[in-house]
């Protein structure tokens, strides 16, 4: 494989996980030595630095994580608290509804069913009180389970959880009654 | 005729004459009627033949067919300019518009797979410091999940009410002209309108129709109508 | 500001916000006009491309946004987790296709040019985001008006509807089929 596609595969990857990928995992991926692959990465990151790139691969041990670069943070600040002030962002709306729907749910079953990584969506929720920790489950790695609030209720303006719209009903009224056409 | 192609993979009935015109290498416009018509024919026995009910869809294209097919024989028709009419004209027309669309719909079919591999991002985590109050829409919540289950195919999805074939038990006429005594048992009489009430789907009122029909012939009810356009009454004999 | 600077700055934003930003919000946070941010951003843009880059920056009408680049999904798929994210249905890809080219549709017309019933073809299309609701028809029964959604951009990989191909290039399309047979 070309030193172009492996760059362009590792950012993809560090962009799709969000989080901290241990280097063994981008090897893997790549089909290449952890040598090689510890080549590439660096090689990558040296290029963002010399471009002073607005996002930064971090290491921390033996994982690698992109995020903004430090720098622009006042530019970027100032929008994320805009978009924070009124109504959630989609993606934590996503991530509340599954939450509210299938509670308690941990992070992976929230994320397989996004196909995205949900840790930030989830911090924000628990920030706003919306959801909390309810132990951890009895598999392995204990994962936490979360459940929604009871600020989510008064939020949400409902009593109780069972109160949430039924999502197996047509929620359009597309089935117009055929008696009327 | 072979039957290795299923009824139940075509779209409809413009989708089964789509089908049987490319395999004749016909066109469109000018498609030999009666053929295509016995060809139509054998499909829909041969679905029969499996047990299989079919939608209204399948049987009124038929009977549409045989309509062109009669029309066909006889002396060619004029319209107000005095321009011949082909009893074919407006069929092939709506095949033809219904080809457009299947081709757009390969199209969108084809950036498809693009879409699914596109893998987007969460906005970043930064610590709230606003703690404004916020309000849950409902709705908008119900939407966002239902955005996700129908995305992981989790979601009672099209197939269970678009399908072309309807499994025979799922409106039966015994249980209808059983629903019927059931309600002529509390009250004399009840008027026609209520007895399709509950049928949301055009089989159901299909269905109910022809369990009154099956009732009237066996003498267990009548009907009266007062005047012109006024409520039908069904009445227990 | 320096065209690296803002370049850097803009990448920050897409990244850290990671769903679609609009050209105003960034050239407000950039203290640009808009035409220049809209350089900046047209720039980046090719920049990414040109390098290929595993990052890719989508405009979906005057929005922008930051995905994967669709080639690497291989690779990032083995990491990520195996969603099952479904393919359209024929059914909803006639719905869809109709939609897109006669919108604002009601369901009776659909109906009229698919010849099937197509109510839950379009209650998928309205799950899965890719039509909506456009209100009613001022005609007796006030039938329900569809369009295509912003989610449909992505879905087609474009940036407006106006981008889609001409209705009149399929009709060339068939007709240069029908010579070929």
């Amino acid at each position: 494989m070309e030193d172009r596609k492996k760059a362009s595969i590792i950012e993809s990857i560090l962009f799709a996980m969000g989080e901290p990928v241990s280097i063994n995992e981008i090897a893997q991926s790549l089909g290449e030595s952890l040598a090689d692959t510890k080549k590439d990465i660096d090689s990558l990151m040296e290029c963002y630095e010399k471009e002073h790139k607005g996002i930064m691969i971090k290491q921390i041990n033996t994982k690698y994580q992109m995020c903004t670069r430090p720098e622009n943070y006042e530019f970027v600040s100032s929008l994320l608290y805009d978009r924070n002030k009124g109504a959630l962002s989609q993606a934590a709306l996503e991530t509340l509804a599954i939450i509210a729907y299938k509670q308690p749910v941990t992070r992976v079953e929230i994320e397989t069913l996004r196909g995205v990584k949900s840790s930030s969506s989830i911090q924000t929720l628990i920030d706003r009180n919306l959801i909390k920790d309810k132990g951890r489950m009895d598999v392995p790695g204990k994962p936490i389970l979360y459940e929604t609030t009871i600020e989510f209720l008064k939020y949400a303006d409902i009593r109780s959880i069972n109160e949430l719209p039924d999502y197996e009903e047509f929620i359009d009224g597309i089935q117009e009654n055929v008696l009327e056409n | 005729m072979n039957y290795e192609i299923q009824l139940d993979e075509f779209q409809g009935p413009f989708d089964l004459l789509l089908h049987l015109i490319n395999k004749n290498e016909i066109d469109i416009f000018d498609i030999p009627i009666s053929s295509i018509t016995s060809q139509y024919m054998e499909y829909i026995n041969s679905m029969k033949d499996r047990n299989l009910e079919m939608t209204s869809e399948f049987i009124l294209m038929a009977s549409r067919l045989i309509e062109i097919k009669s029309k066909m024989l006889l002396p060619v028709e004029e319209n107000d300019e005095g321009e011949e009419v082909d009893p074919r004209e407006e069929l092939a027309q709506k095949l033809y518009e219904y080809k457009i669309f299947k081709e757009i719909s390969m199209y969108i079919k084809g950036k498809e797979r693009l879409y699914l591999h596109t893998v987007f991002k969460d906005p970043e985590y930064i610590p709230d410091q606003t703690s404004a109050e916020i309000s849950i829409d409902l709705d908008e919540l119900l939407k966002a999940f239902r955005n996700i289950m129908a995305a992981n195919d989790l979601l009672e999805g099209e197939d269970s009410s678009d399908v072309h074939m309807i499994s025979r038990e799922e409106v039966r006429i015994e249980d209808r002209i059983r629903h019927i005594r059931d309600i002529l048992l509390d009250c004399e009489t009840v008027r026609f309108h209520e007895l399709f009430s509950d049928s949301s789907t055009t089989q159901k009122i299909v269905v109910t129709f022809l369990a009154i029909l099956q009732l009237i012939k066996n003498n267990i009810i009548t009907f009266q109508q007062d005047m012109n356009f006024d409520e039908i009454i069904i009445r227990r004999i």
